[in-house]
């Protein structure tokens, strides 16, 4: 079986394939494809994890197939199965193939109802290729193979502009941290000369790599970590991503896209343990990302923001675990947070499909018309809180204590906080949906029970979120799937846990204080604190400040630009220098109104010194491309005789 | 008894050993008798449009119930010598606005060709100008220039029949290229080698004692890869009734509308050589070259090919008086979707063939 | 003087660089297809006499000129087939009057 | 003696080459400068003869001359008019095509003189099809299947760009 474990990735990715090009003569328009793809994969993983548990298989187990050469350098595809690779890919390949049972009841009226599928089965083949991946090459296929489909998933109603704007901006900002992860996987290749993990694995372990280099690359790779899993300052995708729909936000957020960057870190952890301070800082910039998120989320009004914003504070709690050295307990919240995680989402689609509104303020009371969704939503929540027993309680625990153990307190005291936070606007976010009173009859009147392909899977995955954790929660059970590649976990005194869990429990009481009341309260309290209400309810403005620094001056700049293009540049050469003369009060004229517009760009002279470059550069003339081209392969001949010298 | 190999070669050897006896150096000599060699082959190749233009007329008239020519030496036959002389003698026309240089290079790149093709050919045991290894090959990529002066033809004559004539011309040589060449390839498969003379050698002998062991009796493939080259063949040499580059009734006279005299005249040349080429090719290809009943008997090898080719020239003469010709969109047609995948199917018999007979 | 390995690169230098300049000025976009043959073909040269000099007996240089000329031969169906329908829609085959994507 | 005869041949082939070449790139008539540039590859073609590529030498006419050179002149008598050959055919950056080109060419001499003088071969030539052909359906195998499917999108694409408007659907 260990020689099909290729197929887990395969079977997705060809099921993708024949759904987008014969999903319409498939049942269910391909979706059984996929679905049937999908569990397959789920068996085979299965099947493997149960091996394992037996003793039957030994792990790590590695598969090569060579691939290419270049020059010296062989590149191969493989499989690496090790514990995280194998707990990670029966997480995926089980919750991909829930979420997309869960589709076909909530898009089954859905415009491209095949091509969503084939997304689907193709962002699930791309996560567990990268999951298997045993070398950072196909690793970095996978990752960008997923880029590709959250662009195509969030942007998926694309007649909706939000949607498409929603996709834009998740690819573009993603691919900003994945330029920091492209630069480390090219410091990697420059510095070891291989992208296989073991082989990465023994030159660290030999001691080839410098603390100097480490650093660098380990900080590179934990900018792709930033983009992908949405930590600060790079989260500002995550909450818009929301604009996808409900199965997709359940995808990304628990199964695929984020945890790919958490498994980023812990597949590069070798390098973070030489490179302490890159430790530090994947430490801090985690705890930082947990408590802003959380803050962000306590006034988050729509039910896929909270959960969004819950997602990257919780994210942020695994980069944390995973900073402070508790390399077990982050990949432990990873397992467990894809369960209750993708739960939370699927429960929330469910009241969505029902009440077709996401507002909080416009739900309540609904435990009585959907009683399944309401118990399902529950035990999600409860883990999500890391309500004693729970999965979210052992992994949140763990963390915190590595936290602690480490002599990180005052990331302790955070962690504490955010549970703190968690608690609280889960408790506001369920008590406004569920309880209290209707606040619209003829949303209430309308609400109900979702169709029972949806509701088995949240079944299923309430199971996971309330279970998972006594399963897994044993010390050699974590040993064995989760070794520490590095120094082993401190132990920790008692109250520590206890606080965490204190805090939590703080959480529920003051959330349900407040919300379950008349919810006059609430409001009073918000006009009370209203500079901070608005600030949290703004995200801290960081949207807006990256509207404002980046966005803005390069769209000026580009008009600027344009500008010259059509009215300076293009007459200059059309009529000669001979019209010099009026041209040159046409700039002035232009320069005149851009100056009183505000937008400054030094003076005329070098704005139009700087467009006549730009403009030559650009001219629309293919021969002249050739001829820079040709400039720079004399040079690079020249340089390569005078530098390079006689063989 | 009757075969020229031997003496050839004898006197190749007599010529160069006078060479170097004459101050000559081995390389001059050798050069010396090389060129002489080729001179053979150019005046053969020269010679053999005369016969066959006599033949087109004598056939064209038996099958039309009529005598031919009759006048000029007896039964007509100095007729094309006769013609040859006229056209010699013809004022050379090179029209107003016409691109002057590539209309007198025309014909000259149409014809040049021609006479390198014939360095694989096996005319006969021992009989073969330069055994390339690469034969078959060789011919197909030379014989490819033609097309170049047809199109030059076309352009250089300033006239927009002749440049349609020249299109046309050019599309129908090209596309008729591909089914031509893949038509051959399951006679290289079978023999290995793309050498003319090995391929004629190696179909020498008897099955069953009574049938020749020549590519056109293998079952089935042979015969479709003989009509596949034969049709292709024909469309090759722009004759009818695949001349459409030509058409009278459409295009004037195609391409060569504005040549005159000389010029004109190396067309014809051009043409007529073909047609003995391609009969050549066949004959060495499909029918075993220099292979007979009594070949080393006293029938000698060169007989028994030119036999053979002038037996296939026959079929071209035969095509050209009974066949219609075809539209200019039904001719691509035949083509592409004909011959290509019938010929493609044959490549895949043929390697099937192969494997079974392992 | 006997044939040498530099007296073949340099031969392909040339026509290489005559293929540069013909690529860099020639207005008519035939032209410059015409100019990337003449580099196509001195890469070409470069190949063979590297097999032949070098690797006496040896068929790979050859084998890579196969794909050279298969891969020219791609180029300048697509090539061509483009510029004719640029043609039928510009009336024009020069570089310059190409140039509807421009403000 | 056969060395000199070859060195003899080559620069012959030498001059010819760079000569037609220069047809190709400064000829006022587009349909010369194709014509040059036919004759130049099948210079091109006698010089990889003289090397001992003979099946590359046949490939080289077979599908430059007898293909692409004939396609290429096909477009050039389509899409030519009669006053072109009054126009100018060279644009405004000549002179620094000339520098550029001038600057590869004696980067590049300088560089093979440097380093591949003196390098001479004397061997037979041998035939060289079998093995390549062994080498394309072998250890080639790969490129060679890539190369197929690269040719089957050039014909699909110059079929598509081939049509007419109203015919693409």
């Amino acid at each position: 079986m260990v020689d099909y474990a290729y197929l887990i990735a395969l079977l997705p990715f060809a099921a993708a394939i024949l759904i987008f090009f014969f999903g319409r003569w498939l049942p269910v328009k391909g979706a059984a494809l996929g679905i049937l793809a999908c569990l397959a994969s789920f068996g085979i993983s299965f099947d493997l994890l149960m091996q394992v548990l037996d003793g039957t298989l030994k792990l790590p187990h590695e598969i090569h197939y060579p691939w290419f050469e270049v020059g010296l350098f062989q590149f191969e595809w493989g499989v690496l199965l090790d514990g995280p690779s194998l707990v990670l890919v029966v997480a995926v390949s089980g919750i991909s193939a829930l979420i997309q049972i869960y589709s076909v009841g909530y898009m089954h009226d859905a415009p491209r109802f095949k091509r969503f599928f084939s997304y689907l089965s193709l962002f699930t083949a791309a996560m567990l290729a990268l999951v298997l991946a045993n070398n950072y090459l196909q690793f970095f296929i996978g990752w960008e193979i997923m880029g590709a489909c959250s662009y195509f998933l969030i942007g998926f109603e694309f007649e909706r502009d939000a949607a498409g704007a929603a996709g834009n901006k998740a690819f573009l900002t993603t691919r900003l941290g994945d330029l920091g992860f492209y630069a480390g996987l090219l410091t990697i290749f420059f510095v070891i000369g291989t992208f296989n993990f073991t082989q990465i694995q023994n030159h660290l372990h030999d001691g080839n790599v410098s603390t100097h280099m480490a650093t660098i690359i380990a900080l590179l790779l934990f900018c792709g970590t930033v983009g992908k899993s949405a930590q600060f300052p790079l989260h500002v995708w995550l909450p818009d991503a929301m604009e996808g729909p409900t199965p997709v936000s359940a995808l990304i957020h628990a199964a695929t896209m984020v945890a790919a960057g958490v498994y980023l870190v812990a597949r590069s952890y070798g390098f973070f343990l030489q490179a302490p301070q890159a430790l530090e800082v994947v430490a801090w910039v985690g705890g930082f990302t947990a408590i802003f998120a959380a803050t962000i989320a306590v006034t988050a009004d729509d039910v896929k923001k909270v959960l969004a914003y819950s997602t990257i504070s919780q994210l942020g709690y695994m980069i944390m675990g995973l900073g402070v050295g508790g390399y077990s307990a982050g990949l432990f919240h990873l397992t467990t947070h894809a369960a209750f995680k993708a739960l939370l989402f699927l429960a929330a689609g469910s009241i969505i499909h029902s009440v077709h509104t996401n507002d909080l303020w416009k739900m309540g009371s609904l435990s009585k018309q959907m009683p399944a969704t309401f118990w399902t939503f529950l035990s999600g929540t409860l883990a999500l809180v890391g309500f004693w027993g729970t999965s979210g309680y052992f992994s949140k625990e763990m963390i915190l204590g590595a936290a602690y153990g480490s002599h990180h307190v005052l990331l302790y005291g955070i962690g504490c906080a955010g549970a703190f936070l968690t608690s609280f606007y889960m408790t506001r976010a369920f008590s406004l949906i569920f309880l209290g009173d209707p606040r619209e009859r003829d949303r209430f009147a309308h609400a109900h029970e979702s169709p029972w392909s949806m509701i088995v899977p949240l079944m299923i995955l309430a199971v996971a979120a309330l279970g998972l954790g006594w399963f897994m929660h044993a010390p050699e059970t974590l040993e064995r799937f989760f070794p520490m590649p590095g120094r082993p976990d401190a132990a920790v005194p008692p109250w520590v846990g206890l606080v965490a869990l204190g805090s939590g429990f703080l959480g529920l009481a003051v959330g349900g204080a407040l919300y379950l009341g008349s919810l006059t309260l609430v409001g009073q309290l918000a006009s009370a604190f209203a500079p901070l209400h608005k600030l949290l309810k703004n995200k801290y403005y960081i949207d807006e400040l990256y509207w404002a620094v980046f966005v803005r001056p390069t769209g000026k700049l580009a008009e600027l630009l344009a500008w010259f293009d059509f009215n300076v540049i293009d007459r200059i050469f059309v009529d000669g220098f001979g019209q010099a003369a009026s041209l040159w009060s046409e700039i002035q004229s232009w320069i005149d109104d851009h100056l009183v517009d505000g937008v400054v760009n030094g003076s005329g002279w070098s704005a139009e010194s700087l467009g006549a470059i730009a403009r030559r550069m650009q001219n629309g003339f293919v021969q002249n491309y050739l001829l820079v081209i040709t400039m720079t392969l004399v040079a690079l001949l020249t340089a390569m005789e005078t530098f390079v010298g006689k063989h | 008894m009757f075969e020229l190999g031997p003496i050839f070669s004898r006197a190749f050897q007599v010529l160069q050993s006078w060479g170097i006896g004459h101050g000559l150096s081995p390389l001059g000599a050798w050069i010396l008798s090389k060129a002489i060699q080729a001179g053979i082959v150019v005046l053969l190749v020269s010679l053999v449009p005369i016969v066959l233009v006599y033949a087109e007329r004598k056939v064209s008239a038996f099958m039309q119930a009529r005598l031919g020519p009759m006048n000029v030496g007896p039964y007509g036959i100095l007729q094309t010598l006769a013609d040859g002389v006229k056209l010699f003698f013809k004022e050379d026309i090179i029209p107003v606005g016409s691109d002057r240089l590539v209309h007198i290079l025309a014909p000259m790149v149409v014809v040049s060709p021609v006479f390198v093709c014939f360095a694989p050919v096996p005319f006969g045991k021992g009989l073969v100008p330069i055994d390339l290894d690469i034969g078959v090959l060789f011919i197909f990529a030379i014989s490819g220039i033609s097309t170049i002066g047809v199109l030059m033809a076309g352009w250089g004559s300033g006239n927009k029949f002749s440049m349609l004539g020249g299109l046309r011309g050019a599309a129908q040589l090209v596309s008729y290229e591909i089914p031509r060449v893949l038509s051959v390839v399951p006679v290289l498969m079978f023999y290995g080698t793309q050498s003319l003379r090995s391929i004629a050698a190696a179909q020498q002998g008897l099955w069953h004692g009574f049938l020749p062991r020549w590519f056109i009796f293998y079952p089935v493939v042979g015969q479709l890869a003989f009509i596949i080259f034969l049709i292709a063949s024909v469309a090759e040499t722009n004759r009818t009734p695949f001349d459409i580059p030509e058409a009278e009734s459409e295009l004037v006279a195609g391409f060569h509308t504005e040549f005159s005299g000389l010029k004109f005249a190396l067309f014809f040349l051009a043409e007529y050589a073909y047609t003995f080429l391609a009969s050549a090719m066949a004959a060495a290809l499909f029918f075993g070259g220099g292979d007979g009943y009594s070949a080393g008997g006293w029938i000698p090898s060169w007989f028994w090919f030119l036999g053979k080719t002038f037996a296939i020239v026959f079929m071209f003469l035969w095509f050209r008086w009974t066949f219609p010709r075809l539209r200019v969109d039904r001719l691509m047609q035949f083509c592409w979707k004909f011959l290509l995948p019938w010929s493609l199917v044959n490549v895949g018999l043929a390697g099937l063939m192969i494997l079974l007979r392992k | 003087m006997i044939l040498s390995l530099h007296h073949v690169l340099m031969l392909s230098a040339i026509v290489f660089g005559i293929g540069v300049y013909g690529a860099l000025t020639r207005r008519n976009v035939l032209g410059i297809l015409m100019s990337i043959e003449l580099m196509f073909n001195a890469a070409s040269l470069n190949l063979v006499a590297f097999n032949h000099f070098l690797h006496p007996g040896e068929v790979r240089g050859q084998a890579i000129v196969i794909f050279v000329i298969t891969l020219a031969a791609a180029e300048a169906v697509v090539g061509l087939s483009l510029v004719l329908s640029i043609y039928r829609n510009i009336k024009s085959v020069y570089t310059e009057k190409m140039n509807l994507l421009h403000g | 003696m056969e060395q000199t005869l070859a060195t003899l041949i080559f620069a012959g082939l030498a001059v010819l080459l760079i000569g037609l070449s220069l047809v190709v790139v400064t000829s006022r008539s587009v349909f010369r400068g194709a014509i040059a540039l036919t004759a130049a590859l099948g210079v091109v073609a006698g010089i990889f003869a003289l090397l001992g590529a003979d099946f590359v030498a046949a490939s080289q006419l077979l599908i430059y001359v007898g293909g692409i050179m004939i396609i290429m002149l096909f477009v050039i008598m389509l899409s030519q008019r009669p006053q072109d050959h009054l126009d100018r055919q060279t644009n405004d950056q000549w002179v620094w095509g000339v520098l550029f080109s001038l600057a590869i060419v004696c980067a590049l001499i300088l560089q093979f003189r440097a380093v591949y003088r003196g390098v001479f071969a004397d061997t037979v030539a041998v035939p060289t099809t079998a093995a390549i052909g062994r080498l394309l359906l072998g250890e080639m195998v790969v490129p060679f299947e890539a190369v197929s499917l690269v040719l089957l999108a050039a014909l699909v694409g110059a079929v598509y760009f081939g049509l007419e408007k109203g015919e693409r659907r």
